[in-house]
């Protein structure tokens, strides 16, 4: 165990002191109504050097997709090329304002219309608004293009239905849209109950969310079935395509006959989720959905673009301005260096490292549900819990003291002790072995060691309890309690 | 690039497509109608192209404002943001190695926490609109009632991405009206559009109309027993009183102006700030500190169960990927320019858009400012040409010109709100003076 | 002790295994003379995320001015600030090839100019190039212009007296440029021995190489008499710029009396070293000098700027083109933002840290010569080898163990068991006590711990004899030997 | 900024200029004679505005080389290389602390050694023209005699340079001449200049005159006792037979088209290879490979000695600061394109130049090439318009036309190189054919 995670003695930015070296200046006087001047503003002054130093070190007690593997299960943790980068901080994409005259943004509208067509042709879709900023946010706009849709026919309709395997962010995108959601349990197969599905349709199910290949990682078999019931129920089916790494060029969500789908660009494209995002979740609509998008709408008359908010129809907006552009822009990029073939190619690559990193791992770790697997697996860690008390928690921590981030863990939850592998297409077979070997050794490993893992990241286990009791969110609460 | 036959070995399979036998015949696909990939010099070389059809704010003159500024960005946030350790990674599951990121974003709540005198600050929403949209559920949880009341004058972006946000609460969005003369809120509509029904009132510091209105602050006392959300620009917080010392119970607004790049409007950074009461009803992610085995200092995403990855439909918020990289870039831009910058700043941006007011106002068919309130760095303009046009005037001379406010506000539609900032220079001003002089003839 | 530096299991490049991702291709045929085809070549072939993993990792056990004070002795180490990384990567820098047409180069032309201009104002020479690419290459630069000097005159001259203080630049190059090198030694209050120097003065005496403040840190007092002495002898007198931070605005080699100088820009100005390098040494001279500096010589009319080649006494080039450009760049835009006082301020502050700093450092260390410093300071660790075995390089080790770099060690070889420490003008009060009480830690530690120093680094003490008895200079090497 | 007032009350003095009072009166200056600091932003705005006079190879097509070339580099390079840890350091004289710089230049040499097919390589000289100079006078330790000889037709400013840098070893350079037809060396010419006095011969491959000469590997067996020295395009070397491989005892060239930006000529990267034989004879730094104490591989600096630093007037050379960033650059460059790459890369040179060629030849009143040889990226062109006159009619059209070759040639009045690379597009190329044209009428 070589790997060791960087550690400086790195106090909050509010506890250094210095003297600014920032340069601009200005004491005019400024004329602001009674009451409404502003006392005391305490932030630290600090010369940049301070800065940079103290977030360059901060920075090395974090670990990236630059790092190591980081096979978060659900999140498609992939490489991001760094052409990406470059192209999405050019001063034609930062220094760009949205509402500048469509004349002088055309670079940015026919961007859009372009990437809109990738995504068409890469989903089997008709048309896409590029305005959601994150997965669950196409979600929620997906929701309210189907609440829009059944409204527009005179047959409002209440509820929605989702797996039990689906991602949190499902039931709460459609309970945020007003939808009852309605949980339907997944067989044992680890794919959706038909029955139970057949069950719970109604002429009140507005959209039915199905995520396929699911987050178990199971291509949902009866996918064909379970459309046309949906269909016949007068419902629309809805795809969460953050697992579309898995499936890219060999189906598509249109050829499912999928009505909605959002896609995480940042899942499945080339966006680094910088701790959290940014990221960007466009919607795909079959035709007779396309007058419920956002607006604007990009349109192109003889080589020019335009925007076009005279859309009776529409939703509105879910998002000022355009979206999340610079993070289309880095999408863009990597969808026409990868091509169609590469994109096959990316899915092939993501479905056989996951194969392969699965025929890896050994007892004690079990596979419940089918072989076959797309991008993902996940792992139950269920009998080392009973066995010697190491649960999926201690799992995880292991890995990181092995220089690997851990899977998702306790998701989805219908899986006990979950561990939530998914490898992505840019592993290499060598790197795979050597995460199976430490999963592995950390199965046989002594409880008590594994248990107080980690020692070689930059803090040793962190107490979650005590967060949740303090509640220390801010410096000006620590400063309140008195505990500088 | 090709599969590694090794694995496909390993696995007793001759070929990747079958680990595809799983997919129906019926809905298989013959690969995707796009062309092939090309290399990355060729399609930066493409890229490059296409976005230089993109005029810059800092090739041209820029006066628009409105939610997105042109503001100048020290270079060490670029460096920093851009590193690879904080770049690449996700939401950090795993707090032990994931240090650098948690304090970073706990510096940032810290920051905001200080900007609004607020207590609790979550790592991001998407941008403020959605942050208002949240708000204003946020209330209907904090007092289950149906009527949101916000500013008739708002952005029209702002008021339709509420509209979709408040449409699963049923809420109804109503607008108080403005005061034609100040700019600010018309005391007496909000008053009468008070009924037992109002979850919350909205209220912006500066507002549409740059004006900073004075009876904000106001509100609460008026009406104690209603949430007060506030939203702000937070560059004007370093000049101007923080809605936490008036009693705002949610602080919404929109994080660009403090470091971002502009990014044709996107990626951004929404605020949230709420009192310590409402914390549990908040949306979004929370870091907190706290300790590790070994007694050091530590930090930990906290107070998850409100998320929907654990809540899920009862959840908070749908929100998952947020905007945290911005908010890191914040942070830094806030350790840069220090809180004396930060006043520096800000003054900067009101000295500049009152000289550009007052210069406008000496141009014939011009009147500027229109509203009587003090102004933070935009102004609504009366403009003798339709706005529209008169910006398609400007361009040609390579002047990018201000907000036609229209959309908007439908009866404004000869009105322009101009915008200037630390990052307009004093020959960008007389550009644009020249340019209108000739315009307006 | 809480520092830890990273620690990757880092292959070398040629270890590892993958696939390319670059994408571009060709295999049109090409045309070569018979024997001159390539038979073989084995480099790796990688995926972009192997090799910025790799790098990104090796990065992190790498250490700079960003991750903590850099007080190494003579190289002013301070912190550089990002604008100049911005500025000096800017396409209108990075994509201009030095060829091109004078009308397309008006901004790089003019750029020079004015930093020429300024370097003249903060040294108080007259002219100024900026072609070398180095202080070293400066300084024979300086040489080539004295030789040519007194061969225009009819009287070359074949000596040049450097002080054994000098650093080891200063002889070496004189000797390049064909000089014969004659040491003179310093006095015992550490300033150079005036007796010994005027002996050494004679009609063959070309130049005299000074630096002042000299590595000691210490103003050489009789600079004035010094000088007189030197230009009596019809010498001509160099300054070595290296330590230029130490005087801004307080004094300048022109006021002193310096015919030669040369600047670091990369230690006075904004460039960080770059584990060694880029930096750019101008050498500034006075008036009756200007004609010997190299060509080409950047000339204005009217606004516009042009090269002039046609300097007959000029010795000619010493690097190619225009020199480190881009380096240029860094030095111009710091000195726009620091202006003149600034500079000055710099100054004073870097010999406010210093002296503050040496007024913390406490017995054993020993601080040899007179007590007033200016921007560094040398302390010797000889008691400490003698009491208790251990050597400068163990202090500097065991600061390494505290996150600080350690100084230069074993130069000035004039002062035994030497620590030459520069704090710069970045450091903070606070950082510069931290790094007094390490130092002190140091020397109270049990002296075993100490040599076993360092811990906290990737790796421990490195063995430098065996890299020297085995020479294992590149792969190639390696694998011919059957090391892999 | 100001100076920290607790350090001034600590040494117990009343101001700063005590600190200075060793510096005796006559010598004081008060300040400096320059304008006060300006803010980043003003200085970002000023200096980027001054450079935008500047026109790139970016906006306009570049038909330049002559040792700095127009080359695509990767996205990744800069990420690396702006990693505070590798930039911000300096020499690893602490090697524990420093074992990513000191690795990433181990790989450097071993990618140089690989290319070069030459067992040692330091890590960098400031550039090709002065490796040229260190080379001679190298070649002068190996052999203590005088002359050394070099291809007249040489760029100008390494025939200078060269001059300064063996004038303190008091050698003669004598140039040999180049066949007219071949543009290759002059072999009876070169065997008449090939006195008893001879302490080294340079050739380079590709030429000047981008020319690959078949007869530079048979110099060695013809001077089996004198130190050859070749120069080096490297990116050429993935096709073309490596200097190691015919007996060179020192390979130099230009690292510039390895991935770093043209920089307007600098920093670029000096290239410097030898045979294990002669290593103690080598200027600059050189990383060897060790272990720690614990048995960990590891890296250092050695055989320090020979380095001005210990061996002062006696060491093998003065430098000091050297190119090292550039050399992780180069390493990073190479990783990312790999072998396969930077094969792709030199055959779209080839290729791209050879249809340039071709193109050129068919316009009326140009002779292209002027030399019958095989070239890499760059070929001779007779044109009927003098270059320099020609380049600034090509300017007028946006375009960056080629070099003018009378510097370095002088008999070459209506000479000029002109080179493409893989970044040399088909329209860049269209464009250029069409200015020509349009000009030669
Ligand atoms: C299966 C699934 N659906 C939806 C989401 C939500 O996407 P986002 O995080 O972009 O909002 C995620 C990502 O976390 C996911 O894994
Ligand atoms: C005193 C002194 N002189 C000269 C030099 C040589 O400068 P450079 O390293 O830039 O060649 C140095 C730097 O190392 C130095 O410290």
């Amino acid at each position: 165990m070589s790997y060791r995670q960087a550690r400086y003695d790195e106090p909050l930015i509010f506890e250094l002191r210095g003297e600014s070296d920032f340069g601009l200046e200005c004491d005019a006087p400024v004329r602001l109504p009674e009451g409404m001047e502003r006392q005391g503003l305490d932030l630290p002054d600090l010369p940049e050097r301070e800065v940079v130093r103290h977030y360059v070190d901060l920075s090395q007690m974090s670990f990236g997709v630059d790092n190591g593997m980081y096979p978060l299960g659900s999140c498609t943790m992939k490489y991001n090329p760094k052409y990406a980068d470059r192209l999405s901080s050019l001063p034609t994409v930062a220094s760009v304002h949205p509402c500048q005259d469509e004349d002088s943004i055309q670079g940015a509208l026919r961007l859009m219309r372009e990437l809109e067509k990738a995504l068409c042709a890469i989903s089997g879709m008709d048309a896409v608004t590029l305005q959601p900023a994150a997965g669950a946010h196409g979600e929620f706009t997906g929701m309210l293009i189907a609440k829009a849709y059944h409204a527009r026919r005179g047959q409002p309709r209440t509820e929605v239905i989702v797996p039990d395997s689906a991602h949190g962010t499902n039931p709460a995108s459609a309970a945020m849209a007003g939808f009852t959601v309605i949980e339907v349990p997944s067989g044992p197969d680890g794919c959706i109950d038909l029955e139970a599905l057949g069950a719970a349709l109604s002429e009140r199910t507005a959209a039915v969310m199905v995520t396929n290949p699911n987050t178990l990682g199971i291509f949902e078999k009866d996918i064909v079935e379970l459309a046309r019931m949906v269909h016949a129920a007068g419902a629309l089916l809805y795809y969460d395509g953050a697992n579309l790494n898995a499936i890219m060029g060999m189906t598509s969500p249109g050829a499912m006959d999928f009505d909605i789908v959002h896609f995480n660009l940042h899942k499945t494209f080339a966006t680094p989720h910088g701790g959290g995002g940014p990221g960007a979740g466009p919607v795909g609509v079959k035709e007779f959905l396309e007058p419920f998008l956002p607006v604007p709408r990009i349109v192109s008359e003889e080589g020019r673009f335009g925007l076009d908010y005279d859309r009776p129809d529409s939703i509105g907006k879910v998002r000022s301005m355009f979206g999340n552009f610079a993070v289309l822009v880095r999408a863009y990029a990597y969808i026409l260096v990868q091509g169609g073939d590469g994109l096959r190619d990316v899915s092939q690559r993501a479905v056989l490292a996951s194969n392969y990193l699965k025929s890896r791992v050994v007892p004690p770790y079990e596979m419940p549900f089918a072989p076959l697997r797309k991008h993902e697996f996940v792992v139950s860690a269920k009998r080392l819990a009973k066995e010697k008390d190491v649960h999926a928690t201690d799992v995880a921590k292991a890995l990181l003291d092995r220089g690997f981030m851990s899977p998702t863990v306790y998701f989805p939850s219908l899986v006990e002790e979950a561990l939530m592998i998914e490898p992505t297409e840019s592993e290499s077979k060598e790197t795979l072995d050597r995460y199976a070997e430490a999963l592995r050794e950390i199965a046989d490993g002594a409880p008590e060691e594994i248990r107080a893992a980690p020692r070689s990241t930059s803090v040793a286990r962190v107490d979650e309890v005590y967060a949740a009791k303090e509640l220390t969110l801010s410096w000006r609460i620590y400063r309140q309690r008195g505990l500088e | 690039m090709p599969l590694d036959r090794r694995m496909l070995d390993e696995l007793g399979i001759g070929s990747v497509e079958e680990l595809f036998s799983d997919i129906p015949e019926e809905v298989r696909t013959d690969g995707i109608p796009l062309p092939p990939g090309k290399s990355e010099m060729e399609v930066v070389r493409y890229m490059q192209e296409l976005l230089s059809a993109n005029l810059t704010a800092e090739s041209a003159p820029c006066f628009l404002g409105g939610g997105v500024y042109h503001h100048f960005i020290p270079s060490a946030v670029g460096t920093i943001v851009s590193r690879s350790e904080l770049a690449t990674s996700y939401t950090p599951y795993q707090a032990e190695i994931s240090q650098g990121m948690l304090q970073s974003l706990f510096e940032y709540q810290s920051y905001i926490a200080e900007l609004t005198a607020m207590d609790a600050v979550n790592s991001s929403n998407y941008d403020w609109a959605t942050a208002l949209g949240e708000a204003a559920t946020m209330c209907h949880r904090i007092l289950p009632k149906r009527t949101f009341l916000v500013p008739e004058a708002m952005c029209w972006d702002k008021r339709s991405v509420l509209g979709n946000y408040v449409s699963g609460a049923a809420l109804n969005v109503v607008g108080y009206c403005y005061d034609p003369f100040t700019g600010g809120l018309d005391l007496d509509d909000l008053r009468s559009k008070m009924t037992p029904d109002v979850c919350g009132i909205y209220a912006e510091v500066p507002n549409l109309f740059g004006v900073i209105d004075p009876q904000v602050p106001k509100l609460k006392q008026e009406f104690p027993d209603v949430p007060l959300v506030v939203g702000v620009n937070p560059l004007s917080l370093a000049l101007v009183r923080p809605p936490g010392e008036y009693g705002a119970d949610i602080v919404i607004g929109e994080g660009q102006p403090l470091g971002l790049p502009m990014n044709v409007g996107g990626p951004s950074l929404g605020l949230f700030a709420c009192r310590m009461e409402h914390v549990r009803k908040m949306p979004g992610r929370l870091i907190g500190m706290t300790r590790d085995r070994e007694g050091r200092r530590a930090f930990c995403m906290t107070l998850q169960t409100r998320e929907q990855h654990i809540r899920r439909s009862k959840a908070t918020s749908n929100i998952c990927t947020n905007e945290a990289l911005l908010a890191v870039a914040v942070s830094v831009y806030l350790g840069i320019v220090g809180g004396k910058g930060l006043r520096a700043i800000a003054r900067l941006n009101m000295r500049n858009a009152a000289a550009l007011m007052e210069r406008v106002d000496e141009l014939e068919g011009f009147d500027s400012p229109v509203f009587e309130g003090a102004h933070f760095n935009e102004f609504v303009v009366r403009t003798p040409v339709r706005p529209a046009k008169l910006n398609r005037l400007l361009l040609r001379r390579g002047i990018i010109g201000g907000l036609p406010l229209q959309r908007h506000v439908p009866r404004m539609e000869d009105h322009m709100l101009l915008t200037a900032t630390e990052a307009t220079s004093a020959q960008a001003m007389d550009r644009l003076l020249a340019a209108l002089r000739e315009v307006a003839q």
